[in-house]
């Protein structure tokens, strides 16, 4: 078995050097795959995200125990800039596209790193070639086009960096079913047509499962189940709270819910 | 800072607040040198009747707010006699300053603190006036426009002035001899913060403009001088400033522009060589410094603090207790105290606390303020 | 409005509630038609969903009807008022309250004091009052806090009362946002994607709350929501929007039916998968 | 951020929304307390003016930080409200012979008012827009100050530059020249104007502010009339700012423009922020700051000379701008150190002493 | 459905309806405020006795008025780059350009720098100079003061600013005192040595000559008192302005560091996951902003006698040019200046004596400095965020 491509090993992350919100997680990310990650809100997962591209920093919160290995390389005290130099790309949250640019300067403010010019035009026409949606819409102002959009010029951004490795964070947040639908089927294109490696948060279990290789759940700050998608599934607490399955294997009507309500066993 | 050299006696406490680090630092740092120097002096030289004076003073950077807590301070540690520097402290103060009978000299010639019946018994005016150096440039001025053979009602002058209020104290004395005289006048405000009064200038052109009379500091009159110079005017007009502009100061920043431009200068600039100048000057060489550089408002500190110096000296003679009022009522009983000619003789009186009301008008030959005209003295005319 | 000391608010307060009427409303922005001549009412006390693709102009639709937004044409009419010539500051006092789709919670305050600014309009002691404090301006906000406390109870939000809402996880402010609309016992609640960035067990209590507040407190809604298994199971009509247009209006099942419903906005997949 | 002690707790909401200070607030309250009764029984003339000064832009800035930190309109115009508190009272006394008192009271309705003019362009401005606006008032009241005759003191006919005006006397006392008896006098007002905000922030109309700081299209939705309670700020504002005005005036008796320049809106715009903004006792703390810090700088530059650490003739001329230079050095570092101001500052410092041993 | 109903009576609708119509139109909006300026300033000068008698003036305000707004314009751009990059306003901007002015003067008269062998033209090795060490000194700036303080709330940044503005004055202060310091002495060589080699700009016959001393040019006009004068100098700050502003503009479109600014300003934290290091960011921006206020100080010290504690001041000036134009436009600061450079002069022009002749008590009043303040609260009211601004994007 080869090295993973990414590795947590045990970290801590403390806001404001008082918040502990990871308490000892570890996770690794084969090159080439899709891993996802789970949890409810709360758990520490986009915490995770920018633990890995180093965009804690700026919001008071430190890596205090552990350790990030990327390509056999320490990362965790990399600065954001030099992380992304290194082939990590982080989607954020809530998209983050730059409002006030167009869709071309956003793209290009994506290639930041790139030195070469002519290699930056040429993935522009990667990502429009995947988004045909943003070719149309280049000169407009970024922050006046609709959620799916935004969210698509968010992932279009990352691909014009070229990085190895992508982390999503919730790219269907907000979006309409077709949509999701659409985003998660190019996401699968750019992991394989690309061989870009991916680790994806989601709270949509049931897509994210539909397209990774492994999974980890995360509650409170640690990871507390992991393994394949076909793993996961068979486990009866991930269907009732992850997937929303009654034990017969139905949909749970979201009007009976007030009648029952169950804690999950490994909160407890 | 205090400065004061041990002497046998018991100290004078004198207050005083000096402008180095704000809006009039230019000129106010020559002058607290002429006011420090002057103590020192005095006191390397026996004191006043044997007693030190004790300079209690500090940097207000021209804030009334500042000002007035010097003051309350400095009166506090019981100082007996009080050195001011601009117009708007000057008046806040001098209500306090005769609540307290603090005699207070000011570098602020505004005619309103002449009162000394009324608001400001306390307050003494050891310069021409305002008013009185306007009036004295208009004469001036009207006199060699007659001499030149013209109609005094051709005469068409324009004051430009800082826009404030020590911009305007003076105008409406000046307007009001226009009128008797027939002179036709207008104002122009010199706003802050201009890098150009072309605009300014245009108006004047407009109207006709034989003579420009500036009541400002040195730096915005020096660039009037040499934007008039630019437009054109210079050659044509007659072109005066009263006294915080006419220094040396406007000659360095102006250069050849200043050629010709006059002044009301009721203290000597330091280019004419009369008795008052001496012994500043031997105090300025003991501290390497040189009366060129010092420039005419440091002999204006001097001189100053020697009048006051004189009030405490007379008290002190007379065997009074060193009160406010006894130094008042002894700076009231000066007459003719000789400034060794920088300035004219200074007088004051219980109802009159002007020191006097004549001066020389200078003008700027080859780089230099020439006298120009004998002492025009307002008391003899009136 | 006038509470008695002890009563609960749903039982002597029951909002009033008035029919809603979208009356062909068009919208644009500069080129971009948000909406083109929507026509739709909301009946009191329903659960009305409306769904469609990102920016088929669902927010827009809610920014209209609450005045944010001034249509350039049409009519909305509630309680015979034209909602498109009103303030938005006066909708509170039709009853009308919403929450919105990027938590806009007033972050520097305590769960409490949101909520409390939720009885805003309910209070009527001038700024001299506020100011003295004891006396009339007390009574008023002890007055108050009882009917915020009725709100917080049935929010499961106790534990948090005193925290600065911009510390809370998201979901807890989800739902502060949620009780502070409800704070104002509108009798017409418009919720913004209510659910979006939530994991199932989430959106059960979720939904659980917004039943609640339909059935017990029998406060008409209007939910935004990409959820189809949510939208499904809690709304009485589902209205549909693409483009600015409306595609369908009915019963969850004859929306799901609706063949363009499924190419606009479900999908194949998702139709099948739900079924 | 407010943590409260634990195992309180209350048996009515009444009791809940009591002040409810802790023990060790109660502590704090009584030193503060009592620091404010001894000082004017040890202090010099001198010291009790500069706490009279102090106390007066107190006042001042708990205005400002309504408008600025409580409902996020950033102001550049205080010179000009305070000015217009000040000018007002001191026109009411001079011109219209109405008891000082009156006329500070009706100065600050009149700035109030004035205020409320000058606000009117929030309707439309947001942030940075918004401030330079309000440096129009600046602008606009600074211009008439200086060119509108009735206002230019007249004595005898002849304009002055300052504006005096009668003795203000309660009591038998003189205010303005009695440092001691103004200095009761106004610690009492500043009590009430710090008792009435804090009020203010607890009822309605202040959450209404600060849902407008916080998020003005929300607070809109929840039935502020956002217009109105802008100018509601503007003016209650206004009204604090104009009363430390007319406090100003009756204080020194002598009054011109080139005291309420841009530069005073700046000090004051400093004291909130380096106090903290949105707190009251931040804006005492940035008043205490802004007005004391130049006294002590000079007070050490003083210190040096006279004990000849520093050569007083060599100094004399620079020590100006060292202090200058210190001022600024000491905001700077202040910000730095906590660019939320001192009340943060404080607030760490307590919390890092309640969790003490354990940091987390 | 009837049109007026969506007419709400209220102001805010009014003045609604007139923010979309002007939106939708924005260059006939320009153009109709500069034809406003125009003619009302035509009609001013129709209105004021000595101005019709003289219709030099109008040429004199005009030019003036231009050249005096390619200052402000200069002076702005400083404050709307760092406005882009990091949402402040730097009130030490005009501190900055003190520096500068200071710095001139150095080079010129302390080390007398000269180029080509003629003193006047020490000007430009001294506007390299100041440039140059400006540049260094905002990233030195930057790198002490605002580093720490990335992230932190904007006022904050902006009161610390405000407190470096006291540092520099107080380094000034200690350095050159409080007088000013000229080296604005007329050159003789400049005349002998340069402006004879230039070529006539206007043909021989034509009115306009150039007077070899001054190095102005010269037009007679009719019913003028004496020939109006354009300053050489008054046309090179013209030629200077320009070709720094558009440096900038195509800077901040088309080149990478300047999409990565514009990025960086809309967000940050987004920007560094870019990859874009918002230091280096805030650093070039920093030195670029004290570049432009070095070069504007030596300008404004150049044309505005010298050197001077007050050239801060100027950058007073510079606040409604900015809003007028838009806190984030660059092409908003020429529009801005040049307004209000105009402005300026108008009202002393046109303003001051119709208040003067008709207000005895306003007989000294100056409106120079209040004027730009007025017409950019009613512009402001029909476009808050300036002519040029950017609207903040809000959306719920
Ligand atoms: N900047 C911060 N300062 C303090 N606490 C923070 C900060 N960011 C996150 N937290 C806290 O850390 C915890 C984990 O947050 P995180 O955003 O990583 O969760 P998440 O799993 O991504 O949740 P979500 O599904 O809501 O995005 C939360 O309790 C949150 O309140
Ligand atoms: N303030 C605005 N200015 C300009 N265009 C706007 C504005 N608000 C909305 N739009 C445009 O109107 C259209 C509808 O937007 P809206 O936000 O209503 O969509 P939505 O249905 O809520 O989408 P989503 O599901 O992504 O929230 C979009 O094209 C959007 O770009
Ligand atoms: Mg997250
Ligand atoms: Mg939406």
């Amino acid at each position: 078995m080869t090295d993973p491509l990414l590795s947590l090993n045990n970290i801590e992350v403390i806001y404001n050097r008082v918040i502990l919100v990871l308490k000892g997680l570890s996770i690794k990310v084969d090159e080439g795959k899709i891993v996802a990650l789970l949890g409810a809100n709360g758990a520490g997962k986009s915490t995770t995200l920018k633990a890995i591209s180093g965009l804690l920093k700026p919001e008071n919160g430190s890596v205090t125990d552990g350790s990030i290995v990327y390509k056999g390389q320490n990362i965790h005290n990399s600065d954001a800039a030099a992380i992304v130099r290194k082939g990590i790309f982080q989607v954020m949250e809530g998209r983050r596209i730059f409002e006030h640019l167009t869709v071309e300067e956003n793209l290009r403010a994506g290639a930041y790193i790139q030195r070469n010019p002519m290699e930056a035009r040429r993935r522009m026409q990667i990502v429009y070639d995947y988004f045909p949606r943003l070719n149309e819409r280049k000169r407009q102002v970024a922050g006046f086009m609709s959620g799916g959009e935004q969210q698509m010029l968010a992932i279009g951004r990352a691909l014009m960096a070229n990085p190895e490795l992508i982390l999503l964070d919730e790219p269907s947040l907000g979006l309409a079913p077709l949509l999701v639908q659409e985003i998660f089927r190019i996401i699968k294109r750019i992991n394989q047509e690309q061989g870009v490696t991916i680790l994806l948060v989601e709270q949509n279990a049931n897509i994210a499962l539909s397209v990774a290789d492994y999974a980890y759940i995360m509650e409170n700050g640690r990871v507390v189940l992991d393994g394949t998608p076909q793993d996961l599934t068979a486990n009866a607490d991930v269907r009732e709270f992850y997937l929303g399955l009654t034990d017969v294997g139905h949909r749970k009507s979201y009007r009976e819910v007030k009648h029952y309500k169950r804690r999950k066993r490994w909160l407890s | 800072g205090r400065i004061g050299l041990a002497q046998e006696g018991e100290p004078i406490k004198i207050g005083a607040v000096f402008d180095l680090s704000g809006a009039t630092g230019d000129v106010g740092t020559p002058y607290s040198v002429g006011v420090v120097g002057y103590v020192d002096w005095v006191n390397a030289n026996g004191g006043v009747e044997g007693r030190p004076i004790e300079l209690v003073s500090q940097d207000y950077a021209y804030d009334v707010a500042t000002a007035e807590n010097l003051y309350v301070q400095f009166v506090e540690e019981g100082v007996v006699a009080f050195m001011g520097w601009g117009t708007g402290d000057t008046e806040a103060l001098r209500g306090r300053v005769a609540e307290d009978q603090i005699p207070f000299m000011s570098a602020s010639y505004s005619a309103a603190l002449n009162d000394p019946a009324g608001e400001a018994p306390y307050n003494f005016l050891v310069g021409t006036t305002y008013s009185d150096q306007l009036v004295i440039m208009l004469q001036y001025m009207l006199d060699e426009w007659v001499a030149d053979d013209n109609d005094p009602a051709d005469m068409k002058v324009v004051f430009f002035h800082n826009d404030s209020p020590f911009g305007t104290s003076p105008l409406e004395d000046g307007e009001a001899f226009a009128v008797e005289n027939g002179i036709e006048t207008m104002r122009i405000a010199m706003p802050r913060g201009a890098t150009s009064y072309e605009a300014e200038l245009t108006r004047a052109d407009e109207f006709g403009v034989t003579h420009i009379i500036v009541q400002n500091v040195s730096t915005p009159a020096a660039l009037l001088v040499s934007e008039a110079a630019d437009f054109g005017l210079l050659e044509d007009i007659e072109f005066g400033c009263l006294n915080w502009c006419a220094d040396e100061i406007l000659i360095e920043l102006a250069g050849e522009d200043a050629e010709g431009v006059l002044g009301a200068l009721p203290f000597g600039p330091t280019t004419v060589e009369v008795p008052g100048q001496e012994i500043p000057s031997a105090w300025l060489d003991e501290n390497d410094m040189t009366l060129e550089e010092a420039t005419l408002h440091f002999t204006q500190g001097w001189w100053t603090m020697a009048v006051m110096v004189e009030g405490i000296r007379l008290t002190l003679a007379a065997g009074q207790e060193l009160t406010g009022e006894n130094i008042k009522a002894n700076l009231e009983s000066i007459t003719e105290f000789d400034t060794g000619g920088i300035t004219a003789p200074i007088t004051f009186t219980p109802d009159d606390h002007r020191g006097n009301r004549s001066l020389t008008i200078f003008s700027v030959e080859d780089g230099v303020w020439t006298a120009a005209s004998d002492v025009i003295d307002l008391r003899t005319e009136e | 409005m006038t509470l008695s000391r002890f009563a609960r608010p749903y039982e002597v307060n029951q909002p009033e509630r008035h029919r809603l009427e979208v009356q062909n409303v068009s919208l644009s922005f500069g080129g971009v038609n948000a909406l083109t001549s929507v026509s739709l009412t909301c009946e009191p006390g329903e659960i009305l969903a409306i769904i469609g693709p990102n920016g088929a102009g669902k927010t827009s639709l809610l920014n209209c009807i609450c005045s944010l937004y001034r249509p350039q044409r049409g009519r909305i009419v509630y309680h015979d008022r034209n909602l498109v010539t009103t303030s938005p500051h006066q909708l509170p006092k039709l009853g009308i309250a919403r929450t919105f789709q990027n938590i806009e919670l007033f972050s520097h305050m305590t769960v409490l004091d949101n909520l409390m600014l939720g009885r805003h309009i309910h209070m009527k002691k001038n700024i001299f009052t506020s100011m003295l404090y004891w006396g009339p301006g007390q009574r008023e906000e002890i007055h108050h806090r009882e009917f915020v406390e009725q709100v917080i109870d049935l929010l499961e939000i106790q534990h948090i009362r005193k925290q600065q809402v911009g510390s809370l996880a998201y979901g807890l402010q989800k739902r502060v946002e949620l009780g502070r609309a409800l704070a104002m016992n509108p009798g017409l609640l418009l919720l913004d994607e209510p659910m979006a960035g939530m994991n199932v067990e989430e959106k059960e209590d979720m939904a659980r709350f917004i039943l609640d507040i339909n059935e017990e407190w029998g406060v008409t809604i209007i939910l935004i929501e990409h959820d189809m298994g949510v939208v499904m199971d809690i709304s009485d009509r589902v209205a549909v929007l693409d483009f600015g247009r409306l595609i369908a209006l009915g019963t969850p099942h004859e929306v799901r039916a609706n063949p363009q419903v499924i190419q606009a906005y479900l999908g194949q997949e998702h139709a099948l998968m739900q079924e | 951020m407010t943590a409260t002690q634990c195992g309180v707790f209350h048996e009515s909401y009444g009791s809940d929304l009591q002040l409810r200070p802790t023990t060790m607030q109660r502590i704090r309250i009584v030193l503060v307390l009592a620091v404010v009764v001894i000082l004017p029984l040890v202090a010099n003339n001198y010291l009790i003016r500069i706490s009279n000064s102090i106390i007066i832009a107190a006042i001042g800035a708990i205005g400002l930080n309504i408008l600025v930190g409580y409902t996020g309109q950033i102001s550049l115009g205080q010179g000009a409200f305070l000015a217009v508190g000040a000018y007002s009272s001191a026109l009411l006394t001079t011109y219209y012979d109405i008891p000082w008192p009156i006329a500070v009271v009706l100065a600050s309705f009149i700035t109030a008012g004035i205020g409320m003019m000058f606000g009117i362009p929030s309707l439309r401005l947001k942030g940075l827009y918004l401030a330079v606006a309000t440096l129009a008032a600046q602008q606009i009241v600074q211009w008439v100050l200086n060119n509108w005759d009735p206002i230019d003191g007249l004595q005898d006919g002849r304009a002055t530059n300052a504006l005096r005006i009668p003795d203000p006397k309660i009591f038998g006392y003189q205010l303005n020249q009695d440092e001691k008896a103004f200095y009761v006098f106004g610690v009492l007002i500043l009590i009430a104007v710090v008792i009435v905000t804090v009020n203010l922030f607890r009822t309605h109309v202040g959450r209404a502010f600060i849902a407008i700081r916080d998020q003005d299209i929300a607070a809109e939705v929840m039935g502020v009339n956002i217009f109105r309670y802008k100018l509601l700020a503007f003016a209650t504002s206004s009204f604090f700012v104009g009363l430390a005005g007319a406090l100003l005036a009756q204080h020194s008796t002598a009054i011109s423009w080139e005291r309420f320049t841009i530069e005073i809106s700046i000090q004051y715009l400093a004291m909130i922020i380096i106090g903290g903004l949105g707190t009251i006792s931040g804006s005492i703390y940035g008043a205490i700051f802004i007005t004391v810090l130049p006294e002590l700088l000079r007070e050490m530059g003083d210190f040096l000379t006279k004990s000849e650490v520093l050569n007083a003739d060599d100094f004399r001329l620079y020590l100006p701008f060292i202090q200058r230079g210190a001022f600024g050095v000491a905001i700077v570092i202040t910000l730095i150190l906590e660019p939320e101001g001192i009340v943060k500052m404080w607030r760490d410092i307590k919390n890092y002493f309640r969790l003490w041993p354990f940091s987390y | 459905m009837t049109g007026t109903e969506k007419k709400s009576l209220s102001l805010q609708g009014l003045l609604d309806h007139l923010q979309t119509y002007f939106a939708a139109k924005t260059w006939q909006w320009y153009l109709t405020l500069f034809g406003i300026l125009a003619v009302g300033a035509y009609l001013l000068n129709w209105f004021v006795p000595q101005a019709q008698d003289n219709p030099a003036s109008f040429v004199r305000y005009t030019y003036n008025g231009i050249a005096e707004g390619a200052i402000l314009a200069l002076v702005s751009v400083g404050l709307v780059l760092i406005y882009k990059a990091t949402d402040v306003i730097n009130f030490a901007h005009g501190e900055f350009m003190m520096l500068g002015a200071y710095i001139a003067y150095e080079m010129l008269v302390e080390f007398k720098v000269s180029f080509l062998g003629i003193d006047r033209l020490g000007l430009v090795p001294a506007l390299i100079a100041a440039a140059v060490i400006m540049g260094l000194l905002g990233i030195l700036v930057e790198r002490l003061v605002l580093r720490p303080l990335v992230g932190e709330p904007v006022i904050s940044v902006i009161m610390v600013t405000i407190g470096l503005s006291s540092i520099i004055h107080a380094g000034v202060g200690l350095q050159w005192g409080t007088d000013a310091k000229t080296w604005q002495v007329r050159d003789t060589a400049l005349a002998d040595g340069v402006l004879a080699q230039v070529p006539e700009l206007f043909p021989q016959d034509s009115e306009i000559r150039r007077d070899l001393e001054t190095g102005a040019y010269e037009r007679e006009i009719e019913g003028s008192r004496r020939p109006v004068r354009f300053q050489y100098d008054k046309v090179y700050i013209v030629l200077i302005v320009s070709v720094v502003i558009l440096a900038l503009i195509f800077f901040f479109k088309y080149s990478k560091q300047g999409i990565a600014m514009r990025a960086t300003a809309d967000d940050q934290q987004a920007s560094l996951s870019m990859g874009i290091s918002v230091k280096r960011i805030f650093a070039i921006t920093w030195s670029i902003a004290a570049m432009t206020a070095g070069i504007a100080g030596l300008i404004v010290a150049d044309t505005g006698g010298g050197a001077k504690t007050d050239i801060p001041g100027v950058g007073l000036r510079a606040f409604p040019v900015i809003i007028l134009g838009g806190l984030d436009s660059i092409a908003g600061a020429i529009v801005g200046g040049l307004m209000i450079g105009l402005l300026e002069q108008y009202a002393v022009g046109y303003i001051d004596p119709l208040l003067q002749e008709n207000f005895a008590s306003l007989a000294s009043a100056s409106t120079k400095n209040v004027v730009p303040y007025l017409v950019l609260i009613v512009i402001l009211m029909f476009k808050p965020y300036g002519l040029f601004g950017q609207k903040r994007i809000e959306r719920v």
